[in-house]
């Protein structure tokens, strides 16, 4: 359905908000409503005001009056965001900016405001009921809506939870190819972007405000200017555009002027499958894999499962193949060759570790032993590698695939194309469509043309839909200076950032929930993309700046999409008007997924251009975006920030990533500090990178298994101009980054300069010290011994315990998570953030070890023989071993464990952690005192204790970003997994209502709706026909550490392998 | 009662020299203990102390604003570190409010007579220590101004405290410790307040010390309730002294934390306790009788004497070191053998050799005479002695936590600033307690002074 | 020696020292009433509304269903405040012209909200939900008391831990028939112990044990 | 004191415990009751020597033990396992052993409160104002001296006779002891 009949503007908008009741967003502090009313000045105050003038103001009053008026100023929006300028927003951050000498100032305050507060009865609260209310809002209980959220040239589809107007969280969306109901941790991150305080909230014209309107006109008089020349100097520069309305918006204006031309730019997105399929088939196609139907996948560099179009998809799909039903069961089999660790690598079952340069030299040799002619020759070690990787995918002919990955040459995909297509796995294991992207030429080269012609004077308007080309164009293009050369350049984005700086006119850019659009899957299937929210800020989408320059400015983005809809839904079963809603309400278009083509093979393999030789001595340097700020586009996403990276388990910054082994000629040690720790602070070595005529230092770290005389530089950091979040953190690679080594280079020089940088490290220590932690084991030992989980520790029978057991007669919550299938990809921590209102708390109280996730996701080497109860070992990866090259690596997220015997309850002075009659260890805040002693005695350590105030309480856009079923810590409690039990809650009361036992599926966590790989199964372990009671009577589930007889409710179901039996190991 | 007992006649006893310095008459020992509190003027010393101490108080209080202000990640602590410095100094400062009622009860009931010119001040000790220690549960807590609910009152909430858990046994055990320690203290005080009362000179003294007194008047009637009611407090109060401390490393070997859970912890840590509230009677003890003359009544076979109980209970403390190991290493619980290692091998091993040092190898030279009849060597060797036992905590409670039991949750601990001052602000806390005590209180039992010079003075001779 | 205190200071002495003993007694019991008294608890007390609008008159007089206002009460955690649409329903019409009600006019035609001043203010982590109490057979004057009588509404019950447990621990007490919820004149029957017990099967109520589990209210 | 006769008693001064003992044996020989002794420490006897029998003071340490320890297993159990009973970590309600610290303690914290609070009541104290304190040299009582009174409400009271009883013991000093 439609939400924007009930979001007709803000004040409407807003007065939902506060009608939101009691359990909304701050609760356990008084002043909700006046902090509400922020929100709504928030969303229309302009006029901007200085700080010295306040001060004035601020002057001039006194005593009682001076309080009050502060509490009247703190309403303006202006005066807040000034005050977080002085003192940064996250309470950790606030607390580096507040030095000691401060403190008898803050004293005098709060003891002044204590006085306030002490004198009489709390204020009234305020409710302010609809005026109209719409049909379908029930206050108290959300809406779900259909959208999809773009991302670089592909679409997820995504359902959005509202409350009251205000989208609170986004699930995957179950009909949409992409999602298939999982999301990963982008999605899931998105929403805390919606409500980002330092998005740009106005139009500017060299930075001063300016009106919507006046925009319009400038857009006009310099559409007319552009007309006289058809369109000669006029240019646009989009990111890959995944938007048919806005592909044909375009497409339609470079019509009327033919002279124009479209440009585009990805940071972070390969030219080698576009390349690669034009060397292969002379044209652009896109390729769909169906890794569900591969029995044996090799990835050639390709971060399949967790990165680039249809990863969600793709993971779920190899996730099912993981799927273990008992000793009979089959599972696929991966190979990965990739110079850097990625998740894919991460669940290989053989994991070769070449240097990216390398890669094209085994497709090659591959090619050649598949018998198309090419050849190359490979070292020992790799050539019997590939000799067991060629036997098995001959083997499984039509069942195998070779994914390239898109950091590639063409070459490398060309290859894989030939070899699939010998294979005969197209058409069952991958099939071709026509390019979802609108633009398929490669990036650089778009890029280049436009500077080109910028220096040649030939650019007189620019329109930037997007992206950030002054901080991640390639630097040999010096795009800034470029910029300021171009008469009149428009921007359009979300944040006043580096190119808006550069550029005359800076457009805000709506976020994705605030406006109308649509977009593409990475199957060609199309969602409309319906606004959840209206804008919050005066912003503005791209359909409306190229409408602006059409014949019919400030046309609204819902008939730019209407238009183009009912043009093409022309073929489609259903005519716009017909199948309008059932597309809004479903999320996807019937019939616009692309149909299967056949485009033939055009290209040899034994006449391609012979490769230069591997120097095997020189250090190559690899560029990739980070797996958590991307290309730097979430920089200012504090939930992005502080997840740790998938493998390092770094957060807040990047890190120049190197192999132990040249760690240890280069000699860069890791020393771990006494603040915080392995599980907090690390010293690592800076290194002075000098690359293609450009320097850059960064903090050096030790990443086991990355290939040899590989140093990987992470894309996305060092931002100049992100907002507060994301400001000067880590090193800025694009700086060392140049047009001709998009993705690889060498020639470069790494020389530590001896100073050292702290990193915020969540996981240092690496190996389980031979406790029963993360059983894992391969297919053929499993075949042979079912219950090889249960050799290394069994809990003690039940019959030992003097104590009678407690009974769980009704429902008993549990969860089992299937190793097998987890892959590390961190999309469960960053929902289970979303969904249960967890603040960020900084770098600074990351390194000491004060991070407050719920669920972390640890990650072990197994086969390492670093082990710390030795003298002197502490298991540190900057001690080099031989096993460290490419050591196996698992993941295992952890949760709560909800023991039967919680250790945790029985310490608790004053029952603020109990169980419940469902055997939830429960955890009531309000009661809690703060001891600590219930993490002490924690042996999972899953507890997370609110040290300071952690939670903005004062930033009104984080308010509406607030779960109302969950309630905002305050400073001094102790928090936790709670399995979601505001979940299990609803969901009972609705059964209750209908006196009817509660299904299975029926409640679902937030981890385990986000997981792309199925992973996570929550339900009532005391029915037998539960999925989670069928997995937990699975051989393969074990507890964690189950001598402690803790007795857990969370188990694992330990993780199998299927290396090949004949093959090289690793 | 102790007037009754013939004094252990044997020759070693006679060749110590007496409890009380020959030549003393009732109204000798009474004037010169008297006087420190009456007449004799405030030193120069004694308000240069009083001064710096006061100041280490207001630093004390300017921690704890700056506490409750911010909370308590202005300390160290994080998961997996949970406690820091203020547990352990918790475990501290009760350890060391553990030797005044032990000197006082057990010694009393075991008829010591060298109890009596140490036992007041060694009480009071006592209850300064509990006070400091008293503040760290309370502050270490999250949210302190909830730490009500520790307390089982009817709340409309119409929940209780949660009498499983170590802390709330810690909650009644303290506060007991702390009222019967006091009640003692006043009990053993209410003779000498009536002869302050009745020696003061000016008004104001006169009744300050009469409302104290309560109107005492030595008579016999009193004596005789006043005697049974004390030897009843002693009876009472040494199975208390001995579970506090067994009740506090509840807190530790009731968990399940590698090097927490341990079944040797009760008896060692009351050993421990007794073994640094010695060595604390000891540090002050030794200024004390200097700056005021009283070495006639703090002779060196106080000093002697109390060098041989560190000397003993440092033993025990030793044994249970050891213990933990072998328990570790013998059970082979890989959990504890691990930990075993890691004090010996780990980031922090270095606390762990310094306590060795300082609680176990200095000690072994009070196996020497001269050592122990040397006041200077004992001094230093209490100053010592306290240091490590702080040390044993800090290894027990911090170490254990960093190492537990997964390892991707590892951490390490560093204390701030804070932590740093808070310590010492309650150090400077009791030592003001301690000032202001001597001038304002009898640092000596006067009646009990009396009562030895009775002995004394006639010998045998005075009862049949 | 002379005396150093007149004899009256025996007396004195003696009755300061139970006068202290007596006093902190009183004063830790005061504190424990004070706690559970109307001037903590805020029953009773009526607030200054827009509207002084009356419960009285519409449910008591017009018999007005509770949920013709409140209409989230059967299947949402909120009863809802009925939006100034539901006011004008009638109010169009009746009255629709005196001053008095002008707040409600003004807030149809400028769409702005009347910011009702709120009344029942659970405790914070409590999360409360009509929806399931209705529909397992807890009335609305259980808790609201006698609204129909309630000429300006204000809090009847404590609404504090104590007060919800009580019911918690045994329902019965209170369970009615479905139809009489939202009988603002229900009286518990004489037999109600085992009419609520027969209800209490018949709504298939949760074990006492896990309706007073801390997360059955408490998340 | 509830009828207040002129005056309290006659009160000797002796300066050592032998001397006071044998005081006390000849004034209880002598037939008299109501006797006092003032000494500066307890001496052991000399309050039977003067006829005081026996002391509630352990009786009512006992009570208050017993008290405190019922309580405390009491408010415990009550507490945990009838007012508010909560799955703890699985741990069953009644969970007695941990229920023995508590116990422990509030049974020392009764005793020891009641053998204070007993003794101090049984001494009738506080009594700040009292008839001895009249006599100037009483002063000495808390410092080296050893006083004897026999007090006026003594059937065989009579001041004259009384005092040159006193004398005859070769006290140092005999005085009345006013009550005006």
């Amino acid at each position: 359905m439609d939400p924007m009949s009930d979001l007709a503007n803000n004040e409407k908008l807003l007065r939902i908000l506060e009608g939101a009741p009691a359990a909304d967003t701050a609760r356990g502090q008084q002043h909700a409503d006046e902090h509400e009313e922020e929100a709504e000045d928030a969303t229309r105050q302009e006029a901007k005001l200085d700080l010295s003038a306040l001060r004035r103001k601020l002057k001039e009053k006194s005593g009682k009056e001076y309080w009050r008026t502060l509490e009247e100023l703190a309403d303006n929006p202006h005066f807040d965001a000034l005050l977080h300028r002085e003192f940064p927003r996250h309470a950790s951050e606030w607390d580096d900016a507040v030095d000691r000498r401060g403190f008898l100032k803050l004293m005098g305050a709060s003891l002044a405001l204590a006085g306030l507060a002490g004198c009489g009865r709390p204020d009234e609260a305020h409710i302010a009921p609809y005026v109209k209310q719409p049909d379908q809002v029930i206050p108290g209980r959300p809406n779900f809506y259909a959208t999809a959220m773009p991302f670089s040239g592909d679409a997820i589809g995504v359902i959005v939870e509202s409350h009251e107007g205000r989208p609170t969280k986004i699930e995957g969306n179950p009909d949409h190819p992409s999602s298939l109901g999982a999301s990963n941790a982008f999605v899931q991150a998105s929403i805390l972007n919606l409500y980002d305080p330092d998005r740009a909230q106005t139009v500017m014209y060299t930075g001063e405000i300016r009106s919507w309107s006046a925009f319009l006109d400038a857009a006009q008089s310099l559409a007319t200017s552009v007309k006289a020349t058809s369109g000669e100097g006029f240019r646009i520069l989009t990111g890959s555009v995944s938007s048919p309305t806005l592909n044909s918006q375009i497409k339609k204006l470079l019509a009327a002027y033919p002279a124009a031309k479209w440009h585009h730019w990805e940071p972070a997105t390969g030219d080698g499958p576009t390349e690669g399929a034009k060397l292969a088939f002379g044209r652009v196609v896109n390729t769909v894999y169906v890794p569900g139907k591969a029995n044996v996948i090799l990835s050639l560099d390709s971060d399949f499962l967790a990165s680039g179009p249809g990863q969600i998809a793709y993971a779920k799909q190899f996730a099912r193949r993981r799927k273990l039903d008992g000793p009979n069961g089959t599972l696929n089999r991966l190979y990965v060759v990739e110079p850097v660790p990625s998740v894919t690598g991460s669940s290989a079952d053989h994991r070769l570790p070449l240097r990216a340069s390398e890669i094209e030299l085994f497709s090659r040799a591959l090619g050649g032993k598949l018998g198309l002619g090419s050849d190359a020759a490979l070292a020992g070690h790799a050539a019997k590698w590939l000799d067991t990787v060629v036997a098995d995918l001959e083997k499984e002919r039509g069942a195998s695939l070779v994914v390239a990955g898109e950091y590639q040459p063409a070459a490398v995909h060309a290859l894989a194309h030939a070899i699939n297509l010998k294979l005969g796995n197209v058409g069952t294991t991958l099939y071709y469509t026509e390019p979802v992207e609108a633009l398929p030429t490669g990036n650089a080269e778009s890029l280049r043309e436009l500077c080109a012609d910028i220096s040649h004077g030939k650019v007189d308007l620019l329109i930037i839909l997007g992206g950030n080309p002054v901080y991640d164009a390639p630097h040999d293009f010096d795009f800034a200076a470029k910029l300021l050369k171009v008469p009149n350049s428009i921007r359009l984005s979300p944040y006043y950032d580096e190119t808006s700086r550069y550029s005359k006119w800076h457009i805000s850019e709506s976020h994705y929930l605030e406006g109308w659009s649509d977009a593409r899957g990475h199957d060609g299937t199309a969602s409309i993309i319906q606004p959840l929210i209206s804008p919050l800020y005066y912003t503005h989408s791209a359909h409306d700046v190229i409408a602006a320059f059409s014949d019919k400015p400030g046309m609204p983005a819902y008939d730019a999409v209407r238009n183009y809809w009912t043009e093409a839904s022309a073929h489609l079963e259903s005519s716009l008007d017909a199948g309008w809603r059932k597309w809004l309400n479903d999320g996807v278009i019937p019939g616009t997924k692309f149909a299967p083509i056949t485009p033939e093979l055009k290209f040899n393999a034994a006449s391609l251009p012979a490769q230069a030789p591997a120097k095997p001595d020189q250090i190559e340097y690899v560029f990739r975006p980070d797996p958590t700020v991307h290309d730097g586009r979430y920089a200012n996403n504090g939930w992005l920030q502080e997840l740790p990276k998938p493998l390092t388990k770094l957060t807040w910054d990047n890190a120049a990533l190197v192999s132990p082994k040249l760690a240890q000629t280069k000699n860069l040690a890791h020393i771990v500090q006494a603040r915080g720790g392995e599980h907090g602070q690390i010293l690592s070595a800076l290194v002075d990178i000098e690359l293609n005529g450009s320097k850059v230092t960064a903090a050096s770290w030790t990443l086991p298994g990355v290939a040899e005389n590989t140093v990987v530089l992470p894309l996305g950091y060092g931002r100049t101009h992100a907002g507060y979040t994301g400001t000067n953190k880590g090193f800025n690679a694009y700086v060392v980054r140049t047009s001709d080594a998009l993705w690889t280079a060498s020639n470069g020089k790494m020389t530590p300069n001896g100073e050292t940088y702290p990193l915020a490290c969540t996981q240092y220590h690496f190996n389980m010290e031979g406790r029963q932690i993360l059983v894992t084991g391969t297919l053929e030992e499993y075949k042979k011994n079912p219950a090889f989980a249960h050799e290394s520790g069994e809990a003690p029978p039940k019959s030992d315990s003097l104590y009678k057991e407690f009974a769980y007669p009704g429902y008993a919550w549990g969860m089992a998570i299937d190793l097998n299938k987890c892959n590390g990809c961190s999309a469960c921590v960053v929902a289970c953030q979303a969904e249960n209102n967890i603040p960020v708390v900084g770098k600074d109280q990351v390194m000491r070890g004060r991070e407050m996730h719920w669920i972390r996701i640890d990650r072990y080497y197994t086969g390492t023989d670093a082990d710390s109860s030795r003298e002197g070992k502490t298991g540190d990866p900057s001690e080099y071993s031989p096993t460290l090259d490419n050591p196996e690596t698992f993941f295992q997220p952890v949760p709560c464990m909800q023991c039967e015997n919680a250790p945790c309850e029985q310490v608790c002075p004053v029952d603020a952690t109990v169980h419940s009659a469902e055997g939830l260890n429960d955890m009531v805040y309000n009661r809690c005192i703060g001891t600590r002693y219930c993490s002490n005695n924690c042996p999972y350590k899953v507890r997370r204790f609110n040290f300071l105030r952690f939670q903005d309480w004062e930033t009104p856009q984080l308010k509406l970003l607030r779960n109302p079923e969950v309630t905002v810590r305050s400073r001094g409690v102790m928090e936790k997994c709670t399995y979601c039990v505001q979940r299990i809650n609803n969901v009972r009361i609705d059964a209750e209502k209908q006196n009817r036992p509660i299904r299975d599926n029926e409640i679902v966590t937030a981890c385990e709706s986000a997981c792309p790989s199925e992973a996570i199964v929550f339900g009532n372990a005391n029915d037998p026909t539960s999925k989670v009671a069928k997995l937990k009577a699975d051989e393969r589930n074990y507890s964690i550490l189950a001598e402690i007889n803790a007795r857990p409710r969370t188990t694992y179901l330990a993780a199998v392998r299927n290396p090949n039996p004949g093959g090289e190991k690793a | 009662m102790s007037v009754t007992q013939p004094p252990i006649d044997s020759p070693e006893i006679r060749r110590l020299e007496p409890v009380l310095a020959p030549g003393h008459t009732y109204l000798s020992v009474t004037d010169k203990i008297a006087a420190v509190v009456l007449t004799r003027p405030l030193g120069i010393g004694w308000l240069a102390g009083f001064g710096l101490t006061f100041s280490l108080v207001m630093l004390l209080f300017l921690s704890l604003a700056w506490l409750i202000t911010k909370g308590v990640g202005i300390w160290g602590i994080n998961i997996p570190i949970g406690w820091g410095f203020a547990i352990v100094n918790f475990v501290w400062w009760i350890g060391i409010g553990h030797a005044g009622t032990l000197i006082s009860a057990i010694l009393y009931l075991l008829n010591q007579k060298w109890r009596t010119s140490i036992n007041r001040f060694a009480e009071a000790m006592t209850l300064f220590a509990v006070a400091c220690a008293g503040i760290f549960p309370l502050i270490h807590t999250g949210r302190p101004w909830m730490a009500y609910y520790m307390f089982p009152y009817p709340s409309t909430m119409g929940i209780w405290p949660q009498f499983r858990s170590p802390l709330i046994w810690d909650v009644f055990a303290v506060s007991t410790y702390g009222t019967v320690s006091l009640l003692f203290w006043y009990v053993g005080l209410l003779p000498d307040l009536a002869t302050l009362r009745d020696r003061a000179k000016d008004r104001a003294q006169q009744l300050a010390y009469g409302v104290l007194s309560l109107g005492w008047r030595n008579s016999a009637h009193h004596w005789h309730r006043y005697q049974s009611a004390y030897l009843l407090l002693a009876g009472l109060a040494t199975p208390l002294v001995l579970s506090v401390h067994t009740v506090v490393s509840f807190d530790f070997s009731v968990a399940i934390v590698p090097g927490w859970h341990t079944t040797i912890f009760p008896p060692y840590f009351v050993a421990g306790a007794i073994y640094s509230g010695f060595a604390m009677v000891l540090t002050l003890a030794i200024p004390l009788r200097k700056a005021y003359g009283l070495e006639d009544f703090i002779t060196m076979r106080h000093l002697e004497n109390m060098a041989k109980v560190m000397l003993a209970t440092g033993l025990i403390v030793a044994y249970g070191y050891f213990i933990e190991f072998f328990m570790a290493y013998y059970s082979g619980n890989k959990f504890d053998v691990f930990l075993a290692n890691q004090r010996l091998h780990g980031p922090y091993s270095h606390f762990y050799y310094a306590l060795i040092l300082c609680n176990i190898l200095t000690p072994q030279l009070l196996w020497f005479e001269k050592v122990r009849r040397n006041v200077a060597a004992l001094f230093i060797m209490s100053l010592v002695i306290n240091t490590g036992m702080w040390l044993e905590r800090f290894v027990i409670v911090v170490i254990s936590l960093t190492r537990d039991y997964m390892p991707s949750a590892w951490g390490r601990y560093s204390a701030t600033f804070w932590d740093y001052s808070t310590f010492v602000g309650t150090l400077g806390l009791f030592v003001m307690l301690m000032f202001l005590f001597v001038r304002g209180l009898p640092a000596i039992a006067i009646s009990e002074m009396r009562e030895l010079v009775a002995h004394q003075s006639h010998g045998k001779g005075e009862h049949q | 020696m002379a005396q150093i205190f007149d004899r009256s200071a025996n007396f004195l002495a003696r009755f300061s020292l139970l006068g202290v003993a007596a006093l902190a007694g009183l004063g830790l019991t005061a504190v424990l009433v004070v706690a559970r008294s109307p001037y903590i608890t805020n029953q009773r007390v009526t607030r200054n509304q827009p509207i002084q609008f009356s419960h009285k008159h519409h449910v008591g007089d017009d018999g007005i269903d509770c949920r013709y206002c409140h209409t989230g009460v059967e299947n949402s955690a909120y009863a809802g405040i009925p939006p100034t649409k539901t006011c004008m329903n009638c109010h169009s019409v009746l009255f629709n012209n005196i001053g008095y009600l002008e707040p409600i006019r003004e807030s149809y035609r400028t769409e702005q909200s009347i910011r009702w001043v709120k009344v029942h203010r659970l405790a914070d982590y409590v999360y409360f939900n009509h929806s399931i109490h209705v529909n397992k057979g807890i009335g609305c004057s259980s808790c609201h008391g006698p609204v129909n009588e309630m000429a300006l509404i204000y809090q009847a019950s404590p609404l504090n831990m104590e007060w919800c447990l009580e019911c918690h621990r045994n329902p019965e007490q209170n369970l009615r028939p479905k139809d009489q919820i939202y009988n603002m004149n229900w009286k518990a029957p004489a037999e109600q112990e085992e009419v609520g017990r027969k209800l209490a099967t018949e709504y298939q109520l949760r074990s006492k044990l896990e309706l007073t589990s801390c997360s059955t209210c408490h998340r | 004191m509830e009828h207040r006769p002129h005056s309290y008693g006659v009160m000797a001064e002796f300066d050592t415990p032998e001397e006071i003992m044998a005081a006390a044996k000849k004034t209880r020989e002598a037939g008299y009751k109501h006797v006092t002794a003032y000494t500066p420490f307890p001496i052991e006897g000399l309050a039977e020597e003067i006829g005081f029998k026996w002391t509630a003071v352990p009786l009512i340490t006992l009570l208050g033990g017993i008290g405190g320890g019922l309580t405390g297993f009491g408010m415990q159990y009550w507490m945990m396992a009838v007012s508010y009973p909560l799955n703890i970590g699985g741990r069953p309600l009644n969970s007695w052993p941990a229920f023995i610290p508590v116990t422990f303690e509030l049974t020392i914290l009764g005793a020891a409160t009641f053998a204070v609070l007993g003794m101090i009541a049984l001494n009738k104290l506080p009594e700040p104002y009292h008839p001895v304190f009249n006599v100037d040299r009483f002063s000495h009582a808390s410092t080296d001296k050893f006083f004897l009174c026999i007090q006026a409400k003594d059937p065989k009271y009579n001041l004259a006779e009384t005092a040159r009883f006193l004398q005859g013991l070769n006290a140092k000093h005999v005085d009345e002891v006013k009550d005006e």
